[in-house]
């Protein structure tokens, strides 16, 4: 979708900086969000519809929303739309733990279930996948445009680069497709390029600065310069 | 449309940010019910957020990075397929599943940007710093790189660099192999490992000689 | 960035959106120091506000309209220059310096939208509404105005009916001269202006037949 | 400037939810803010001064605002960097109204000037200007692109457009050039086309809808197809 997260190349967003320190996590509710990614893909989402979820925030939600409370939205909304959990049993907690902000959670846990979440995090969940297309459509060194798409749903084809030329500079194995993914309708596995792009072909020959960008990107979102 | 108080049209109802009390809670009811449901408990979330604040970090990429420096043929290796050149060093796992490393030189300087959201190579670099994952810097990293490093970094980067700016926007994770800094030739990979920030791999640092 | 009080940070520091009686108050500010300076007054003001409240508004685009439909030469001089015909009615004035008028028919609708900002043609529509004007209507008219027409408007069009969105992005300022309904043949001028909304000459209305 | 304020064919921004009847001004600040247009323009600013101000409002500031809390920023911060006002005058008086909101305005004013304000909106400010350039570079019926452009400053031409063919169906006069103007480096008058781009063009063949969009277009934004 044209949303707010699509952020590449937006002005009038202040200064980036950046502190000389700071924790992993700066306090219990961020620790708790972070924790909760394996529940949620095992509760049957995945990590496309995480990412969605993040992009539906209201722009101003989004601005101004710290980084693990997009955690914690993505995970409520995509949660209750698919009924694993509903609206109404959350506000009732939330309630509670509003008039109750230091009461712990229920206590205990099962190690092997622990130790299982541990070893995801080591071993990774890799999208790459074997594709039956075997025969890349473009090569390194070919000029590729990427398609003027603009998707209502989830797309990793960002504004800045549509409609713009590259050069292939890798191809990789195929991916799981994201645009599919995120919607639940099937893995579509697609063969991922990177693609060099000049600073004067995303930007103009007026913009301040010359550099390479260097953009991954799907097959499907590709066609031949 | 809402209305505010003076009874002025407000595109956008409600207040922000939302309160600190209520994303807490909020987490806490959303947790407590995936605990009902048997998908998590107290114990998975302390294992989980212990991995990342006390061994996951960094301190794991320069490692690898003080390897590449000190030993060539593990250097081309990594340049060739970091996944697997870090698995020899038992590094690797989730959101590093299949890693890129692109080296700086005297001539090209690299460095990564999650235009989209905040993708990032966890096994070697930890979790991302906030401003990563911020909009200011993901806005303006791909439009006016050479600006963002000199005046938000202070990296005053030669004109004649070639910087070339790596938008993680798959599931392929960069990250950068900075030079390494004269003056260091007698250093053991071990001295070496303490040079190398985590900026410096992000490419928003250089890696500085030691003093 | 800065911080919240769970120490979270957060790109952006303050509340949104702002107190009524904080904007309140520097209305009140600048209005005062604009005073001292002699460049406007309370008499100025209220002159000012009174003219858009009490004068200028869709009630002059609807005198137009009507004589438009009852007077075929008025129509074509119209279609030909909008400033000038409406000129002959005394209608003219700020934001409507180079009006063009866009007819609507059975087989085209047009309808108005500034996605920059909020350009309109005052001195026939008077003051814009405040969803013209809004993020909402800005983003979605020039990509999917049927949907928009027919979810936020009710006006359901063919699907044959071609669909042209003028996007005021200069100083031309665009209004539409809404289809006559059936139904009106014996109605006088005047009766055919109470007939003329002001939504049906942004183009997101159409002007019913009498009931 | 890529800014919030550039909207076209954004999404996530809600329902448009049009009132069914709404005053012309919904309180006293939005007539006082309105009525300070003529003043602010006669203190030295311009209407792409104006503009441009509300432009560089925060993302968040723009899109949690009210309508013409954008006018009184602009106002403000134009005013301020032309040195009629200053921030520590406009931050005392700030203050004083919050401790005194009900204290009335300066009483007053002057017959004749307020008469001529309003002869200043019933005669308008054209910033339609005799060009130089008597040949247009474009004719009704021409195939022309829109530049790949992306100014810093304000310019009128929108990021949806950029990179786009349409074809020229009106050629207008001169007008004052929005991109110089708001930086007062000159009013630069230049022909404004009207350009029709077909739906498919801006948002694909994918988009859900079919239809056109008519834009009008300084000449230094075009080039030919």
């Amino acid at each position: 979708m044209n949303g707010v997260h699509d952020l590449g190349g937006m002005e009038g967003l202040g200064a980036v900086d950046p502190p000389a320190q700071e924790p992993v996590f700066y306090n219990d509710w961020e620790r708790r969000t972070f924790a909760m990614f394996i529940p949620f893909v095992l509760s049957g989402a995945n990590l496309d519809m995480f990412r969605h979820g993040i992009e539906r925030l209201h722009p101003v939600q989004y601005l101004t929303g710290r980084y693990y409370e997009h955690w914690l939205h993505t995970f409520e909304s995509n949660l209750v739309a698919k009924g694993v959990i509903s609206e109404e049993e959350l506000e009732q907690r939330t309630q509670h733990y509003l008039e109750h902000p230091d009461e712990a959670m229920p206590d205990g846990g099962d190690a092997d279930q622990a130790e299982h979440y541990l070893k995801i995090y080591e071993a990774g969940a890799s999208t790459r996948r074997e594709t039956s297309n075997e025969t890349p459509a473009f090569g390194v060194g070919d000029r590729v445009r990427v398609k003027n798409i603009h998707p209502s749903g989830h797309t990793r084809c960002a504004r800045y680069v549509r409609g713009k030329e590259g050069v292939v500079t890798e191809v990789y194995d195929a991916f799981v497709f994201p645009d599919t993914n995120s919607k639940e309708q099937g893995e579509d596995p697609a063969r991922v390029y990177n693609v060099e792009f000049d600073s004067t072909e995303l930007w103009g020959s007026g913009n301040a600065e010359r550099h390479k960008v260097l953009f991954d990107l799907w097959e499907p979102y590709l066609e031949a310069a | 449309m809402t209305t505010t108080e003076s009874g002025s049209p407000a595109p956008v109802s409600g207040t922000f940010p939302v309160t600190d009390e209520e994303i807490a809670a909020r987490v806490k009811a959303l947790e407590s019910l995936l605990i009902d449901k048997g998908v998590t408990s107290e114990l998975a979330v302390d294992k989980i957020a212990e991995m990342y604040e006390r061994e996951v970090g960094p301190h794991l990429g320069a490692a690898v990075v003080a390897r590449a420096w000190t030993d060539p043929e593990f250097k081309q290796r990594l340049l060739d397929d970091a996944t697997e050149a870090c698995r020899e060093m038992g590094i690797g796992g989730m959101q590093g599943e299949d890693m890129v490393v692109i080296e700086n030189t005297g001539d090209v300087h690299n460095a990564i940007v999650c235009t989209l959201c905040s993708c990032y190579p966890w096994p070697t670099l930890g979790l991302p710093p906030n401003w990563y994952k911020a909009p200011a810097y993901r806005a303006r990293m791909v439009k006016e790189p050479r600006t963002v490093l000199r005046e938000e970094f202070g990296v005053d980067l030669p004109e004649q660099t070639e910087i070339r700016i790596w938008d993680t926007s798959a599931e392929v994770r960069y990250w950068v192999l900075p030079q390494r800094p004269p003056g260091t030739e007698d250093m053991t990979e071990e001295q070496l490992r303490e040079l190398v920030s985590r900026d410096s791999m992000i490419g928003v640092g250089l890696v500085a000689a030691p003093a």
